[in-house]
């Protein structure tokens, strides 16, 4: 099961190129997601015949800052915003942008701030 | 430009003018009980032993053992009937009924248990 | 000369089961420009894990939607079950699978019935109802919950169907089956529901592949991608194909859709044919450590779970991409140039689940 | 004397049969859909239910128009059941309809804007075939005074079936049933919510209720005008037609504007068009 | 008879006056004596010789015929030198004057014409006339005095012209009078150009590239008009069998010779009146300033079109020819109106609109049996009447606001509830039961139904559209916007004059319309068809049905006086997406955003370019063929 | 007398729920369940509705929809919260987003248990809530 994956770490600034080049080879944008360690990890998962390519970038915790896709695939103005709203990473260039109002949520990137599961509970 | 299986729909129609409602008719008859439904949490007090393994295990904080007391709570309103007190409970004195709780007027509807100090 | 309308559509709107607002611009009914907003339903459960151990993530997992929930608590384990390399048990293999067809059937009921009430079909609604109830029945007696299922479980189902109710409950599907026919003639014929379908939110095979659609859209503008093909649990045992529709629009996910019913009929037929017997489950120790994409076909298309467990009984990251989420692109797409008596069915075209896909 | 007594009969009498209509109506429409339907008399219960809550609105006028709309559909159908003009009653419900319109316009809000001007629509769809059945009754009675219609030996239906097809066609609009159930509809799941009565609560929306029984009646005596020799068949056809409304109801989605008018204007051409033109051959 | 000649001569002295004499107070001053005068002169003479039936009159002196000869000639060397800064492209609008005087100035000058006997005509049909030319164009022309110096102020850039202006307009009632009261053809045409200069100097007013287009556009569609005329009055002196150019008799005939003039009349009257496809030139017309606009559209000019195409229905009754000119006003009236409801624009839809109504006239004069030139007049009337007040209406909104776009106006009863009222009265004038319209609108359906079922399909369908569009505006009138800022003070006292008065006019005629049937039309239809005995809409209660209706439309209004108790203000409902301030929503971005309504134009179906090539071909090809038929 | 209680109309909102419950509530209008008897439709505006089912918990974006809803009704009215999320806001109460049940933001009558309520439970509400609104009506 695991040849249906494969995980492709990048370098940031390599990222344009080559989701360009999965575009033209004919992948499907699949999701973008994002997850906090010590560092904020990215996940760019493209499936071409059930094969899932995901390209892996590291962005840092301050002041997380990465180019936009949406050039190539115009969707992906729905995780780009959800990066924003969650996880305060600042995409450059987005088409459709809703300024950190795609969740509206209360308080900044909650997923960055992990103390925010201490105090989420509202008794 | 007008299909002939436009009567389709008029066959489903009539054919359930004429055949009555397929409605339960709940309030007015009793509600058909499925023996297996997830619906009502309810414990045997004789047999707790007041271990806590429910509580903690439970998802949505619903059930509040309090050993001084010797009392086990259920709060109907947080209660998401969901089975996981039954299978961590050691003594197997849970059970899920398939009856459901009634609604109320107020936010907390808490069933209060003493559990009997005497153990077989 | 036209004038422009602006208006709001949504959050709160008859035709909208769940909240979702557009702001339309409009001429003559005629959209110009649609934009959507979210965050209606946004609760952000995916944070839970830092407080909830991996099994009652399942719970929650299944919570995430109540109409999707056997396939998101089953996406959820079948993550966890790979990281920590536990075989499931056959049994419970093709027990998931019946249930995800079930799930998959209860919805795509639900579905029809709410499309033809956005097309303003009230009776059609009533009789898709009428039917899925009959479903929601079995799926009861099976599983103890008539929308939340809680049978999926780390290692395995909760529940079990016993070898003598099999038969019972395949008479009764027949049956809803043979009811349903009727229901499946009137979506493919009529004339009106052909009206309110046919060339309506038109998006071609190019743009459905570009924009990232999944699912019954996907496969509506004629691109094969069904994630069961994948043959995750004991789908690689069953026969079937994926279904397409080469039309391009709402007439043609709503095909898909009638088609997948009677898909999954055969399904749960060939399923509880092969059902082997033995244990449901397997008594799992020791927690997650390590990442995996989980991706599982839903009622509404390809969902992806990231699971990431670092060791200890609370996962690291749990993230689901829905396949709403998915859709939403490609459904701003769809609202440009529409009429404003087609949003609701455009909107409901992609089958939207704003619960899943805001989380 | 007897007009005044027709008059009477139908402001009296036509609120009653109407709602009891809409309750039946009610009740077939649930059972077609599976489901068992509320009692008889619930349109009556939700109309006493109205007027007892709070009249809420967003500004004094909308109040007004629904009025005037109530008001004039009652002098719409006093002058049906005076025997008079039968123009002069399409005219009648041009001005309540406008009225109701123009109530829609003036709370201002999106919704009841957008259902104003489909009603608009529709009223543009319905108004020619409306007239168009005066005129044939002109050409096959030979005149226009409805007192002097009814009086007629044969069922004039013989003479005019294009215009009562084409007359029972706008009726789903003007009765407010699917597919044609644009501006507004009892059940709300419309893409403009409740289309032109969104705004009006409590005591105005009642009157539009009431106003609604009082047009079912109407239209349901056009209907009957093409009978009207025949009093005891004339109205069982009537609710036999009624009764067909209700099943293009439960069969149709509700369709969009432009098919609506198109097909209304096409069935009105083709029809009522070729039915005159018959008409004015055989006179 | 002098009543007559004074009526028809007066204006002419306060357009010299005016013209001579810059200052603004003798203007004013002049104005609204002339405008008393010629209104109690022209009631005087209705209610001297309202049941004295159809009058001819000789002329006191004898060289008449010779004195009009060289006032056409003045008139043709006029337009000419109008014409003579045209680029030579445009060089064939001359041409069109030349080929249409020189031939009837040879037969005058030689002396083939024949010489009428009966030069004037005074019969219930001019005394309408006359009194709608007398009180609302003198109506108009009081609100003329108090709109051109806040016309000038808004637009600094145009020269300031009025006294130009307003002797314009009494040259306008000059040959409007003119042409109701003559029985001569060469009078009448005349008169006829007379009206075409005033209104080509009226449309030409601001001297805008626009407004000179637009002016010399009217001028050559008009000329193309008057050409009818000048044909018929060669034909009528070369034919021996006709051998007059009275009018009075050429209509009495029942020699199928006369069928050609009639047809060639009726060209010209369908012309004049902006039928298709010489429609262009009326919507040219709205770039003048709204006065002359309300002054072309109620009760002159177009009004002359129909009056001679109604003067010539008693021949056009029950003939193909009829009927054609029927179908032509059919087809303009569907198509005007569904064009007019698929525009935004305030003038051009009351321009669509007058052209529409004119349409259903001429479709009665086309039909010409004697309800429907019962309804023809009192279509007439009743469209002078409200048009008049519509126009000046939406003239002083445009003042006020600075917009003429309907979609502008909503919530106009907010900031503007008396001007609004009385828009809401004109458009319940123009189509709304138990107003004016919808009587005729009756008649019409009534007059048709004997003769003739197609006609029909055009008059229901023109008025479901009619209706249409009426009710958009009402609609966007009455919205209730809660902006409360009173932007009325600023209407001056003669405009108030005017509008009030207007108002009153549109509610009295439709009150008095049995009156007015009884007293003005029914003698009138008596003398061309004797066995008219009163029009059967006057049996049963249908009358009594009508004043019911109008007692609710009037007194019902007085409901908003009574404070209803128990109200509870809410706000619209926004889907739940509202913020404080009613007028905005939450939008997805996340801001507030402002709600907007628009109405519905249905640019799919109807539209303006779509549907006037169409029509103007259809119209076009069936006027030739009925000339040419006629011709054969 | 109070006709309230014979003819209820229902306004349903979705707060951030899972569905399970909306469909419930849907499914209480199909034939199965079908409160039509009670004369109760679901009305889908604000304006005309006598009963808001509201279902899911408050969060920070839809507390305001919601308070504009009731706002909108007119009185009498009643507020019915299906579920246990509407509730007490279920596990989700932790969630960083969500405020609480639907009473944080607006009065509730009537609370009906069970994840996902069952249409049995939503109908026992409705029928409490008529009698709720017997009284209101009475004061």
């Amino acid at each position: 099961m695991n040849m249906n994956q494969e995980i492709k770490e990048l370098k940031e600034n390599e990222l344009i190129s080559n989701v360009s080049r999965l575009f033209k080879e004919g992948y499907r944008l699949v999701q973008i997601s994002c997850s906090k360690s010590d560092k904020l990890q990215l996940d760019y998962s493209f499936d071409k015949e059930y094969f899932l390519l995901n390209l892996r970038l590291f962005l840092s915790l301050e002041n997380p800052e990465v180019q936009s896709i949406t050039d190539i695939y115009w969707s992906a103005f729905t995780y780009e915003n959800e990066l924003h709203d969650l996880f305060g990473i600042h995409v450059r260039e987005i088409n459709v942008d809703f300024k950190g109002n795609f969740y509206r949520i209360q308080e900044d990137a909650p997923f960055l701030n992990s103390d925010s599961i201490q105090h989420g509970g509202k008794e | 430009m007008f299909k002939l299986p436009v009567v389709k729909m008029l066959f489903v129609v009539l054919k359930s003018l004429f055949t009555g409602s397929a409605c339960k008719m709940y309030p007015v008859c009793k509600q058909e009980v499925i023996k297996e439904s997830r619906g009502f949490l309810n414990i045997e007090p004789s047999l707790c032993i007041l271990c806590s393994l429910c509580s903690k295990k439970c998802p949505a904080d619903a059930l509040v053992v309090n050993r001084e007391d010797r009392t086990w709570e259920v709060d109907r309103m947080k209660c998401i009937t969901c089975g996981a007190c039954v299978e961590a409970c050691p003594k197997k004195c849970l059970i899920l009924l398939p009856e459901r709780a009634g609604s109320s007027i107020r936010k907390q509807k808490t069933d209060q248990f003493n559990i009997p100090i005497e153990k077989p | 000369m036209a004038s422009r309308t602006i208006i709001p559509f949504g959050p709160q709107h008859p035709v909208l089961p769940e909240p979702i607002h557009l702001d339309l611009v409009i001429e003559d009914e005629k959209v110009i420009e649609a934009v959507p907003s979210f965050g209606f339903v946004h609760r952000g459960l995916e944070l839970l894990v830092g407080k909830k151990d991996f099994h009652q993530m399942v719970y929650i997992a299944e919570r995430i939607c109540g109409i999707c929930s056997m396939i998101h608590g089953m996406g959820i384990c079948y993550g966890i079950e790979h990281i920590m390399k536990i075989d499931v048990p056959e049994r419970a293999k093709y027990l998931r699978v019946i249930w995800s067809e079930m799930s998959r059937i209860h919805s795509h009921l639900l579905w029809l019935g709410l499309a033809a009430d956005a097309a303003g079909y009230e009776s059609l609604f009533m009789h898709c109802w009428r039917i899925r109830e009959k479903l929601l029945e079995i799926i009861e007696a099976t599983t103890g919950g008539r929308v939340i299922f809680g049978v999926c479980k780390v290692g395995g189902t909760r529940r079990d169907i016993a070898n003598s109710d099999i038969h019972g409950i395949l008479i009764t599907l027949k049956d809803i089956e043979k009811d349903y026919q009727n229901i499946s003639k009137v979506f493919r014929d009529d004339y009106t529901i052909n009206h309110r379908f046919s060339n309506v939110g038109f998006l071609s095979k190019k743009d459905a592949f570009e924009l990232g659609a999944v699912g019954p859209t996907l496969r509506a503008s004629g691109v094969s991608v069904d994630m069961r093909k994948t043959g995750y649990s004991a789908y690689r045992h069953l026969e079937f194909e994926a279904l397409t529709e080469n039309s391009e629009d709402c007439y043609g996910r709503c095909m898909v859709r009638v088609r997948e019913i009677f898909q999954s009929f055969n399904l749960i037929y060939q399923a509880a044919e092969k059902l082997p017997n033995g244990p449901v489950d397997i008594k799992v120790t020791g927690n997650p450590e390590g990442e995996y994409f989980t991706r599982l076909e839903q009622p509404r298309g390809e969902v992806v779970y990231y699971i990431k467990g670092n060791g200890t009984q609370n996962l690291e990251r749990f993230r689901a991409r829905t396949p709403t989420f998915a859709n939403i692109g490609p459904l701003v797409r769809m609202l440009s140039g529409c009429d404003l008596a087609d949003v609701p069915v455009i909107v409901l075209s992609i089958d939207p689940c704003i619960s899943c896909a805001e989380r | 004397m007897k007009a005044l007594l027709g008059i009477f009969g139908f402001v009296i009498f036509a609120p009653l049969a109407g709602g009891i209509l809409c309750g039946l109506d009610r009740i077939v429409t649930a059972r077609m859909q599976g489901r068992y339907g509320p009692p008889v008399l619930q349109s009556f219960y939700d109309v006493l239910k109205l007027f007892q809550k709070q009249n809420l609105v967003v500004n004094r006028f909308h109040g007004y128009f629904l009025f005037c709309f109530l008001i004039f559909l009652i002098i719409s159908g006093s002058i049906l059941y005076a025997g008079d003009d039968f123009l002069m009653v399409v005219f009648a419900l041009t001005v309540a309809d406008m009225f109701l319109v123009m109530a829609a316009y003036s709370t201002n809000s999106p919704y009841s804007f957008i259902g104003a001007q489909r009603e608009l629509l529709q009223m543009l769809a319905v108004e020619p075939m409306l007239l168009i059945t005066g005129i044939g009754f002109y050409l096959a009675a030979g005149s226009f005074d409805i007192g002097h219609i009814v009086s007629v030996g044969k069922p004039l239906i013989f003479k005019m079936p294009g215009i009562f097809f084409g007359l029972v066609y706008v009726l789903t609009i003007k009765i407010r049933k699917s597919p044609f159930d644009l501006s507004t509809s009892h059940h709300a799941h419309q893409e403009i919510v409740k289309g032109l009565t969104t705004e009006f609560a409590g005591p105005t929306l009642a009157l539009v209720e009431i106003a609604h029984w009082y047009e079912t009646i109407l239209m349901l005596s056009f209907v009957f005008l093409f009978f009207a020799s025949q009093p005891v068949v004339g109205i069982l056809l009537a609710i036999l037609i009624y009764f067909i409304e209700i099943i293009i109801d439960n069969t149709n989605a509700r369709v969009k504007w432009q098919f609506t008018l198109k097909s209304s204007w096409i069935v009105t051409l083709l029809f009522g068009g070729i039915n005159l033109f018959i008409l004015y051959i055989l006179k | 008879m002098n009543l007559i000649m004074f009526l028809i001569l007066f204006p002419l002295i306060p357009a010299i006056i005016i013209r001579l004499i810059p200052s603004e107070r003798v203007r004013t001053s002049t104005v609204l004596i002339s405008v008393a005068i010629i209104a109690v002169a022209s009631i005087f003479l209705a209610f001297s010789s309202l049941q004295s039936g159809c009058q001819y009159f000789k002329l006191p002196f004898k060289n008449a015929g010779t004195l009009i000869t060289v006032a056409e000639i003045v008139l043709a060397v006029t337009f000419l030198f109008f014409c003579r800064r045209l680029p030579f492209r445009k060089m064939w609008i001359p041409v069109i004057i030349f080929i249409q005087y020189i031939p009837v100035q040879y037969f005058e000058l030689s002396g083939k014409v024949p010489v009428p006997v009966n030069y004037l005509i005074l019969d219930n049909l001019s005394i309408i006339m006359a009194l709608l030319i007398g009180i609302i164009g003198g109506l108009i022309t009081v609100y003329t005095v108090g709109y051109m110096p806040r016309y000038h102020k808004e637009h600094p850039e145009y020269k300031d012209r009025t006294s130009a202006f307003i002797s314009t307009i009494f040259l306008f009632f000059f040959a409007m009078f003119g042409i109701v009261f003559s029985n001569s053809l060469s009078w009448i045409y005349f008169f006829w150009e007379v009206t075409t200069l005033c209104s080509f100097i009226m449309i030409g007013y601001s001297r805008t590239d626009e407004a000179v287009d637009n002016s010399f556009r009217a001028l050559w569609m008009l000329l193309l008009g008057g050409m009818g005329f000048s044909v018929t009055i060669v034909y009528c002196s070369l034919n021996k069998s006709i051998g007059t150019i009275e009018l009075s008799q050429i209509t009495a005939m029942t020699n199928p010779m006369v069928m050609f003039p009639v047809v060639l009349l009726c060209f010209a009257g369908m012309n004049k009146a902006a039928q298709f496809p010489f429609s262009q030139w009326l919507l040219g017309a709205m770039v003048a300033p709204t006065p002359s606009s309300a002054l072309l559209h109620s009760s002159t000019m177009v009004k002359a079109g129909v009056y001679l195409c109604i003067r010539c229905a008693p021949v056009l009754h029950n003939t193909s020819s009829g009927t054609t000119i029927a179908l032509i006003g059919g087809i303009t009236f569907v198509v005007a109106s569904a064009i007019a409801a698929s525009l935004s624009h305030g003038k051009k839809v009351l321009a669509y609109s007058t052209i529409a109504n004119l349409g259903l006239i001429i479709l009665c004069a086309g039909v010409g049996s004697s309800l429907a030139i019962w309804a023809a007049l009192m279509l007439i009337i009743f469209h002078a009447v409200a048009k008049a007040l519509m126009f000046l209406c939406v003239g002083t909104v445009d003042q006020q606001t600075g917009s003429l776009d309907i979609e502008k106006m909503r919530g106009l009863i907010s900031t503007m509830p008396q001007l609004t009222l009385m828009i809401l009265i004109g458009i319940a004038g123009m189509f709304l039961a138990p107003f004016g319209m919808l009587i005729s609108k009756w008649a019409v359906l009534e007059a048709l139904a004997e003769k003739n079922p197609f006609l029909i399909l055009t008059v229901v369908f023109g008025g479901a559209l009619m209706m249409f569009f009426w009710g958009k505006w009402m609609g966007t009138l009455v919205a209730v916007t809660g902006k409360h800022m009173n932007k009325e003070k600023y209407t001056g006292i003669y405009e108030w004059a005017a509008l009030y008065s207007l108002t009153i006019l549109t509610i009295g005629t439709c009150v008095l319309f049995p009156l007015t049937a009884v007293y003005f039309i029914h003698p009138y239809i008596m003398t061309i068809y004797p066995g008219f005995i009163g029009d059967p809409l006057f049996h049963h209660d249908n009358i009594i049905m009508v004043l019911i209706m109008l007692g609710f439309a009037i007194f019902l209004p007085l409901g908003f006086l009574v404070h209803w108790e128990k109200l509870h203000y809410s706000v619209p409902d926004l889907g739940g997406a509202n913020v404080h301030d009613p007028e905005r929503f939450m939008g997805s971005m996340g801001e507030s955003r402002e709600w907007h309504l628009g109405n519905y134009y249905l640019n799919d179906i109807f539209n303006e370019q779509k549907l006037l090539l169409p029509a103007n071909i259809v119209t076009l090809l069936i006027i030739s063929i009925m000339i040419i038929a006629v011709i054969i | 007398m109070s006709f309230l209680k014979k003819s209820p109309w229902i306004i349903h909102y979705d707060g951030s729920s899972c569905n399970g419950c909306d469909i419930e509530v849907l499914a209480c209008l199909t034939p199965m369940y079908d409160v039509e008897r009670f004369g109760i439709i679901n009305i889908g505006n604000p304006k005309h509705a006598d009963v808001l089912i509201i279902t899911g918990a408050v969060n920070s974006q839809n507390a305001s929809v919601i308070k504009t809803i009731y706002h909108q009704m007119g009185d009498p009215k009643v507020v019915l919260a299906v579920g246990i999320c509407a509730a007490s806001g279920n596990f989700f109460r932790d969630c960083y987003n969500i405020k609480g049940g639907v009473d944080t933001v607006i009065p509730v009558d009537i609370y009906v248990p069970g994840c996902a309520a069952r249409p049995e439970a939503i109908i026992d509400g409705v029928v409490a809530v008529l009698k709720l609104l017997e009284e209101k009506t009475k004061k």
